[in-house]
Order: C-alpha cells, then structure tokens, then sequence
C-alpha cells in the first residue's frame, strides 16, 4: 500500500443533491428521492447516507438513512417522521437541495443461495436493493421476503417488492394487511431450509430470528441502529457489542456494520 | 502563492494551526476520503490507555441544541496495539502526531508516557486529565491544581518530548490548574475538553445516556472555551492550544485573537468532514487579504 | 376541566412550576401585552441591590450558538425604589413575588434581607450569589462553600420568609456548593446562572463585550444545567428550581424529571414571549394524557 | 388604573405574517413587504419590528428593523445584509410566513413645524413614514428632508422621497448622486432656522448634528441603536446612556428609545 496517495476522494460523496421526489407513501413515512452523484451510483445493499435536515433549527448532526434503492438517475430513501431531524426532513420539497454525504457502511453480503429476507416496519427499506441484487445473482428462486408491518396504514412497499420477485410473504400485527402476525413467526412456519437470512428490524425481532436460525443452522445477517456523531468511523460513537476472537467488543455500525453476522450480535 | 500560516505553540512548529481534537478524528485513517492527515498542523489521536478499553455502553451520543453529549468512555485499542498499528501508518504519512494520553493513577501516566518517549513518530504528547467519562482517573486529576500538577510532573520527567496540559472546564478557576500544569513542567495546555451535561430521556423517564453524565462539545460551548483560553493567556502567556465548538475559519480566529496558538476541531468534523481543509484555507486568504506576515500578529491580538 | 399542576419548592407552595428567570422579564410589567404576572407559578425580579445601578456600558450583549452572552452588570432600581414603585404592582395584581437580591458584602445581603422581611407581597428572597457580570460580590460569594454559606446565614438570620440559593455553574463542584447553602438555611436552590463566556470581535481584534466576558444563557446551556440539577437532586434531595436554556415544555419537564421542583424561564422569553404559558399548558395537556394526579409523581423521576 | 384588566393582548402584534414582496432595491439592500394586522396598522414613524429570520441555523434571537412605511395592507421594512441574520432573511420568499413581533418603542413625535429630516445611509428609512407623518399634519412646506448614501449603488428611495414632498435634498460622500458631501455638511449649508431636526444614521453622524443644532437653537430627536435581547424593555441589554434629570443614566432603546431627545444623548 502506498500511504502518499493523493486524498482518496473517490469512495465517499459529501455535498449537495438535488431532490428529485419527496411525498408521503404511508403514515406518517416519506420516500425521499435525491440525483445521483458516481460515489452515490455504487452503493451496495445495506449501505446508508448521512443526511442534513435542510433547515437547521437546533439540528446539528445529519440523520443516518439507509439506501432504499439505486437506479442510472437516482437514490432513494425512506424514512418515518421521529422528531425534529426527520420533521424538518419531511419538508422539503422537490428541486431543493440537500446536504447528505455517502454511501457509508459495510453493506449485506450475497454469497450464496437460497435466502429469506426478513423484514418489520422500517426495517423493510434496505431489503429492498437487496432483494434486487439476490434476484439478479441467483434468480428469482433463489429469494424469498417475508415483509410486515404494525398495520396497513404503515405499511409500504408491498407492491414494489411484488413487481420484483414472486415469492413475497406479507404481515401485520392487527390482520389488517396480509397474514396476522408478526414477521418472526411467519419465518418460522415458512421456513424451507434456506441458507442465509437477512433481516432487518427491531432488537427484540433480530434477537428472535436470531435464536431461530440458531437452530436451523442458518447463516443471519443483521442491520444495526445506533446513535451516530461521524457515521465515519472516527468518533465511536455508534457501538454495538459484538462477539470477535476477542471475546465481546464494541465495534462501530457505521464502519464495521449497519450490518454484522446475527449470530454474533449480543442482543 | 502559499502563504506562510505556520505557527509555534510551545517548543513545536507546525505548518499551520489546525488540528483535529482528540477522540473526534480516530487515528487519522477514517477520514482519508476527505482529508489526509499529512497536510494538517497535527493530528491528535484518541485518548490512549495502557490497556485497551472497551468504553461505555450504547447509547454514548445524545444531541443538544447546538451540542453534543458524548460518554464514550475512553474506547480504544491500547498502547501496545497503537504503537504496532496505527503510528507506522501515521509515520508512513509524515503527519505529526500529537499522542492523547490517558490513565488512572499518576503511575499509568508515567508508563504511558516512558513508552512513548522512544516513538519517532510521536512528536508530542497531550496528557488528558479531563476526561469526564471514565470512573477513574481522567477529569478527577484536572479538577485540582495539586493531582494535575503531579501528572503533568511525572510525565515530563519520564520523558523528553513536549508535554501538553489537557484541561477540563468544569472548574471554578481555571488558571490555578493551568499555573500549575505549567510550573510542573508543560510546554502549553489544551483548553477546553468537554463540559459535563446531561439529557434526559422523558418518555422513559431516565437519563437518555447509560452512563448518566455526558460530556458537551460543539459550537455550544465555544463562547466558555474562549473565555477560558482568554484568560489563562492573559494571566500565564501560556502557548494555548484552543478547542471548543469551532466550525469556521471565523470561530479559528477567534481563538487565535484570544491567545491561542493553534486549535482543534472536535464535532465539527462530523457534521463537516471538509472543515479543516476549508479553516486552513480561510486562514491563507486571511492572511493575504490582511497582509499579515506571521500568525504572531494574530495571537492574543484581542487581550487586552 | 383545569388540572391541578402545582408544585412545592422547600415551603412554597406555587400553582404551577413555571416563573421567570430573574433579570429576564424586568418587574412584570413589560410583558403585559402577552402574559399576567399572576398567571405564572411566581415572578422572580431583576436582582436587586441596596442601591440603584447603572450596570455596565452597551453593547451588553452577543450572541452565540443558541446562546446569549449578556454583561447587564445588575443594572437596577434599588432597594428604595422598587419597594416603593415596582412591588405596589406586583401586589396589586396578585402575582407570587420572589426578589432576587445582590451585594457587595455579606452586610449588604443582610441588609436588604432585613428591608425586605416585612414587606408582604414578598414571598421569598432569591439569593444572588451567582452573577458573573458585577466586579465585587455576585459569584465571587458563589464559588466557595464557605463564603456562599456565609452570605446565606446572614440572610436566613434576619429574613423569616423561605430562602432560595440561586447558584452558580461556574465551580468544579456545585453539590458541595449546595449543601453549603442548604446547611446555612436556604430552603431551596436555584440552578444555574449563567456560565462564564466570551466572544470575540475579529474585525477590531478585541472582545465583543467591553466587559470582556460575559454570562452565556440559552439552549446551549441546557444540557450542563441540567446535569446540575440531577446531581444536586441526588446527593442532597433538595427543592430545586431549575432554569438554564428552558424553551419548551419538553425541556420543562426534562428539568422536572431530573429533579426540579419548578423551572424559570430566561432567554427564550426573548425570542418567544408565549413561552411561559405555553410551558404552563403544555404540563395541563401531558398530565391529563398520562393520568398524572401529581407533580409530585414527576420531580426527580429521572434521578437513578 | 385597574391592574387586574384582562392581559392586553392589542398593542403589540406577534406571530407570523406573510411575505408579500422582497427585492433587493440597491446594493446588498432589500425591502421586504409584509402582511398588516390591527396592532401593526398602528405603527408610528421611528418604532420598530423584531424579526425572525425563518431559517434559523445557529440564530437565536430576533433582528430589530424599523419601520419604512406602513399602508392599508402591508408594513415595509428596508434592511442591509450585514451577517447571519439579515443574510437568511435575504433568502425568504414571497408567500412564506415570517415570525415577527411589533410595533415596539417609541417612536417621532410630530410636535411643531418646520423642520428637517436628515438621514445617513440606512438611516433613511425610518424617516420616510414620519415625512408622511409630517407631511400630512403640517403640509409640504412645513418639512424639508436631507438623504445621503456613500454612493449611488447603495443608494434607495431616493424617488420615493420625491414624490412625497417637494424638498428634498440628496447627497452622497462621492457626489455619484445629488451633491458632494455628507448630510451633515449639508444640513449645515441648507439650514433656515427650522423648529425641529429629526435625525436617523451612524453615530458620529448624530453627535455632529446634534453639536450644530445645539448652537442653532432646534429641537433635535434621533434614533438610535443597540444590540438588542427582549425587544420590549425586559432584559436591559439594550442601554444607551442618556441625560435624565437623575444625572446620566443608561435608558433602553427598545423602550424609551430608539427615539431619544437629541440634545441628551450622551455620545
Ligand atoms: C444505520 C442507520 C440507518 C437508518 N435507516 C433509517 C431509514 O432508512 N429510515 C428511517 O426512517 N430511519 C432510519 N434510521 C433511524 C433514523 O436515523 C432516526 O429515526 C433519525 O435519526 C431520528 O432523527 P430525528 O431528528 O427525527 O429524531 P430525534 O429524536 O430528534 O433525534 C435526535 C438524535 O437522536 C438520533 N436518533 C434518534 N433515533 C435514532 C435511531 N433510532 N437510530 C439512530 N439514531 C437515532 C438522531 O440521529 C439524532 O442525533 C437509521 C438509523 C441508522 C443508525
Ligand atoms: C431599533 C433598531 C432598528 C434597526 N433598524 C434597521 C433597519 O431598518 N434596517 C437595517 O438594515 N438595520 C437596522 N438595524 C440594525 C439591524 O438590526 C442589524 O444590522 C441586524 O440585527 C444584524 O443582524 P445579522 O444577523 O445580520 O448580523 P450579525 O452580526 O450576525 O448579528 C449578530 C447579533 O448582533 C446584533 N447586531 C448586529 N449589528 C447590530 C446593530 N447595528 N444594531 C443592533 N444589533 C445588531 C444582531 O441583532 C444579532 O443579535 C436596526 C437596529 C436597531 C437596534
Ligand atoms: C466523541 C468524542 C470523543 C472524545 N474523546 C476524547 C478523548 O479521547 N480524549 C480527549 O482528550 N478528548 C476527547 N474528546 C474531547 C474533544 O477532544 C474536544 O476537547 C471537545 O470535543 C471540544 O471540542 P469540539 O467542540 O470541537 O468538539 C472527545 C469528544 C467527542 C465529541
Ligand atoms: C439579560 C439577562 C439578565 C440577567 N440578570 C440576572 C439577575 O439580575 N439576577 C440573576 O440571578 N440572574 C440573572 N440572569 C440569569 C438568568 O436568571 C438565568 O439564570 C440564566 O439566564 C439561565 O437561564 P436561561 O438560559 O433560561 O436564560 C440574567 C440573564 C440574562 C440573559
Ligand atoms: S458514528 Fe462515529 S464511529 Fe460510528
Ligand atoms: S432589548 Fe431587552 S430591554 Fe431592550
């Protein structure tokens, strides 16, 4: 390695995109649509952008996004009004420029075939270019989805992910969309012996699918939320405890994850 | 033309004045996509233990208008690790490295500091006794002039390098522990770490970080690092290096107008990663426009 | 339906938690055109000193990151005066009046304690021994258990009406600062005045303020007021008013569940005079929503 | 006086109105039209508004502007772009709603004619609702106003002044507009022993007018300016210091100011 290299400028993004789309595709959650720069155009599933709410009042960190989807013009987003950051978020509109830096993250690994894809509420949206990038590896077989929601006026999505792939599994809490129940015990009657799962949700969800994969000798691919300050690796701000050769340490979701084997997480 | 921007805090010459803080830029390598450490005055590494530390529990970031707690805790990979891993890569690059160094009793200091000493690469050595996250040690030593005094001692006498004093503002009278620091042997002193804070978390009626307590930084506590460094310049003529809440060339200046002789930037980077770059170059335009010949003319410029 | 939101703090019985910050909403009588003194919990004046003062020269104020740098230096009335013009007011109307007083001496404290016992509309005295902007006495009596404990005795000694520490954040320990003042009688304290800052005027190479520093208050400061008060809660228990960059009810009631028994507002009446009653509305709303029958239920319920 | 009156919520107006105009009307200059309510249909010429530029990156408090013009419909300000503050209220839009509260101060008194205006740079604006003002209570001869700007380029209402009355006189320090000179050189040059000098721009500016009329015998009002914290004689952070009959004291431009007797401001 040469460490005189001129400043590897390539990789990250950090700078204005202009919005191509926001609006409001379910309670109270927003797909947000900005042009792409070549840095953006590589992302990988799993990966997120560092977002600045536009309007600033008492903001003063970005807001951690993950990338929903990526085409030749665009990235896409979706995120849930939370508090101020998001609320700002939500306002702006289209041919306004934001301020995100990205992609950032160790995304989702697809080594091999078949796989589920494991997703409650939010946690739907990074699965989503993922889906994409398993269905265009190992062929539409070779992926199932099981997505849910609390309710149908939460949800989103469920078309897109059925124009993707045919073998899509949907639920909500309250019956009100899909099967009644809850994404982990859908996984669980549905289960066929897949090799990997990748999933995306709640602690207390990845923690369940995790002692059910425990069991199935399946390989588990979590994504991770944490507070962040630098999404950059630098501040350590954003652990997670993860069991390594070390024993358990904290390592960083911005660097070493969002996404990390679930079978490794200390839930 | 290059302007000559450098500057002299103590017995160290730096090419220019800005640095990033410690603990908020890890070991130089994260930000390479933006900045590379070599074309910064210094680069101040995280707090380094003797041991590596595993540091506070999750959630360790809480953000405030215009701030950011943090209880982080001291995470990092050990003397021994950062000696065999991160120093040749920040050796490899030239960039001048400022070591933070952290301990528990006056004898880890010392340690730390003996290891240190025989480290090229190391061009001085930043003895934090100001961190307010960790049970033991840290921010307990800075809070008195007499602990500081006996820290900053034993590592000046365990080694050659400049030593510099990194203080804690939550103090009633800051140029006590500074005097002291100074009269046991520190080249300069960094002003400020971070001021002690607390969020409370209403929904699930608790404190929002695990750890409770927190330490404050960001363009909120810019106006008390200023008054700090002002007045330690005033009272001692200290080198000062200055940090606290800057995220401009604008903020730089004032620190250097308050008697600072270089300054660092903590939380900026993170919601900024191009603001060193764009502090030097505000300083370069500066000092054509101003016609300024040397950073001299601007230190302490406004004490009175 | 009304709820029933009010609070005690040490003997003082409040009909809601929610008062003025001294110094930030003169004597009532400017903000007429948005609240009425006798709809807060209590009005807390401009600090008042035996003698009329001038205060310090203009400009007396700076901004800064969600805060506010002021160097007013106790311009005030007097004794005489608001005795004579402002309290008939007060009394007038209603409002809870709590008068936060300043001296040079510990004589001087006595003094203004003693005019003040037999003046009815006076509900309790606020003991100033916190601000930062005056040359003698004000914070200098606040930094040092003994001298802040000194000022209270003299205080406690003549005045029978409940007395209120108001402190200081300037210190490297407010609890023993507090327990001080609790041991020499005070019935309650007041957290936080405001922290020491500068802010430098880089056109004209020289402080912003001729006072050269002044008072940071505001957003900025919550988190550090906070942690004042949550500390103080724990290791002494104390009534506690608490008060530090409060803008919101949220803000409100994070003080509250970090152990505040009521809260003062400063800054953000500037820049929202609706604050107060909005606070006011926001506790009657979140207790009828979470079944609260108490305030009780809320003070300190944040505290481990 | 009956102190347990309902609050008096009439006199002072604050909330959001909308934007009707903004342009930029001469260098780095803009004047910006708002929406009227009751309380300000009821301005005075020299009171003032506190405004809150609407993107608030790192702005706490307010900026105070004066009043230029108030009519049927809508309240005008003129201000310069001098840092954060007045820079993001360059940037609002026609339409928005801008937060502002007002009138606040004290403003002219129109006591007796003749008498001369005389404004400096910025200075201009609030003379221009009180030339109404005294326009209308003492007719056309009974007020003369003297306007200077450093140049041309930084120069505004100019024509708006013309059309007002017939005595107008215009200078600038480079004599690109009107005469050569400043105002006070001028009102030197043109004074005919008017009653009355309502005066409006940079200090040293104020002290020379107010040393001139002093030895001519003249009333002399002017405005002044301070930092402001309240807006509404709270906080006392906006004091100048002012001859009283308790010796000098320092009396608050919000309040009792920013209008002050000329005569007792000391310098
Ligand atoms: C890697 C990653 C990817 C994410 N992807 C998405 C996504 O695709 N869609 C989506 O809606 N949300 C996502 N989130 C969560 C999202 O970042 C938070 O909901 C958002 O930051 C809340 O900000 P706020 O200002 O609205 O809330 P506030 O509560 O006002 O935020 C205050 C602070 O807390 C932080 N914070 C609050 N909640 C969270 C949280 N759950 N995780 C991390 N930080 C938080 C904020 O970043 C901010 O620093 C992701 C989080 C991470 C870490
Ligand atoms: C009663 C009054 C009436 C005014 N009328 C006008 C007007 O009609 N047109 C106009 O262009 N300007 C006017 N000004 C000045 C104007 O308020 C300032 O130029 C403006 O506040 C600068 O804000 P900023 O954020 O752009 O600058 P910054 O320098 O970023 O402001 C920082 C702080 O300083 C304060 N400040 C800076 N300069 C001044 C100043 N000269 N006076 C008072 N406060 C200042 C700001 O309010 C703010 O609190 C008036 C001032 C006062 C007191
Ligand atoms: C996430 C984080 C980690 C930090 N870690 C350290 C550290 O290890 N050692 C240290 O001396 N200071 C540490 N600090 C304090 C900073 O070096 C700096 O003094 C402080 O953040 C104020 O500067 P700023 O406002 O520019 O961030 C840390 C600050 C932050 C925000
Ligand atoms: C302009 C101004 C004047 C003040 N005057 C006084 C005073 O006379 N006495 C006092 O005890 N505190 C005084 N304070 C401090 C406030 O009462 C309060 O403690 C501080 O501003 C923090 O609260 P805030 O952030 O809500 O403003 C003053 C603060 C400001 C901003
Ligand atoms: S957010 Fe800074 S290390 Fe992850
Ligand atoms: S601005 Fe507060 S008294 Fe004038």
């Amino acid at each position: 390695m040469n460490y005189h290299d001129e400043r590897q400028k390539n990789k990250i993004f950090f700078g204005f995109r202009e919005v191509i789309e926001i609006k409001e595709i379910s309670l109270n959650t927003y797909i947000l649509e900005v042009s792409l720069s070549p840095e953006l155009a590589g992302s990988a599933p799993g990966q997120f952008v560092y977002i600045m709410p536009k309007v600033q009042k008492r903001i003063l960190l970005p807001r951690p996004l993950c990338i929903v989807d990526v085409d030749k013009n665009s990235l896409k987003m979706i995120f849930k009004v939370k508090g101020r950051g998001t609320g700002y978020l939500a306002e702006v509109r289209k041919g306004e420029n934001l301020s995100l830096m990205g992609p950032l993250g160790k995304g989702f690994e697809t080594i091999t075939a078949p796989s589920v894809l494991v997703g409650g509420g939010l946690g739907v949206s990074p699965l989503y270019l993922l889906a994409k990038k398993l269905n265009s590896e190992f062929g539409d077989k070779g992926v199932k989805a099981i997505i849910g929601f609390k309710n149908k006026a939460e949800a989103f999505y469920v078309e897109k992910f059925g124009s993707l792939m045919s073998n899509v599994l949907v639920c909500s809490d309250d019956g009100s969309l899909g099967e009644k129940g809850n994404v982990v015990e859908i996984l669980e009657k549905n289960f066929n012996g897949e090799k990997v799962v990748y999933a995306c949700g709640p602690r207390p969800m990845l923690k369940a699918v995790s002692v059910f994969t425990l069991g199935k000798d399946a390989k588990l691919f979590v994504s991770l939320e944490e507070r962040m300050g630098c999404g950059m690796g630098a501040c350590l701000g954003c652990v997670a405890k993860i069991k390594t050769e070390n024993g358990e340490e904290y390592l960083r979701v911005c660097k070493e994850g969002p996404v990390f084997d679930g079978h490794k997480v200390v839930y | 033309m290059r302007m000559d921007i450098s500057t002299k805090v103590g017995k160290l010459h730096l090419k220019n004045p800005v640095m990033p803080a410690s603990g908020t830029w890890g070991y130089g390598e994260e930000y390479l996509d933006f900045v590379v450490p070599e074309e910064l005055g210094a680069v101040v590494v995280k707090g380094t233990t003797i041991e590596p530390r595993e540091g506070n529990a999750p959630p360790r970031l809480a953000e405030t208008p215009a701030g950011l707690l943090n209880c982080v805790g001291l995470q990092n990979v050990g003397l021994e690790k950062f000696i065999k891993e991160k120093l040749p890569v920040l050796k490899e690059r030239k960039a001048f490295v400022i070591v933070n160094i952290a301990g528990n009793t006056v004898d880890d200091y010392r340690k730390i500091s003996s290891a240190l000493k025989d480290e090229k690469p190391v061009s001085a050595i930043e003895v934090n006794i100001s961190c307010p996250n960790v049970k033991e040690g840290g921010i307990s030593f800075g809070v008195n002039p007499d602990s500081a005094a006996r820290v900053i001692k034993a590592v000046r006498k365990e080694c050659p390098k400049p030593v510099i004093a990194k203080l804690t503002p939550n103090v009633s009278d800051i140029v006590s522990i500074a005097k002291a620091c100074l009269d046991a042997g520190a080249d300069a002193v960094t002003l400020i770490n971070t001021l002690k804070g607390i969020a409370i978390d209403t929904a699930n009626q608790k404190p929002l970080l695990p750890n409770i307590t927190g330490g404050l930084s960001g363009p909120a506590i810019k106006p008390v690092a200023l008054a700090m460094v002002y007045e330690v310049k005033k009272a001692t003529g200290a080198a000062i290096i200055g940090v606290g809440g800057i995220e401009s060339f604008e903020d730089a200046l004032e620190f250097i107008m308050a008697g600072a002789s270089a300054v660092q930037i903590g939380t900026a980077n993170f919601y900024n990663p191009n603001v060193m770059p764009e502090i030097i170059k505000g300083f370069e335009e500066y000092f054509i426009k101003n016609g300024i010949k040397s950073m001299e003319e601007l230190i302490g410029a406004a004490v009175l």
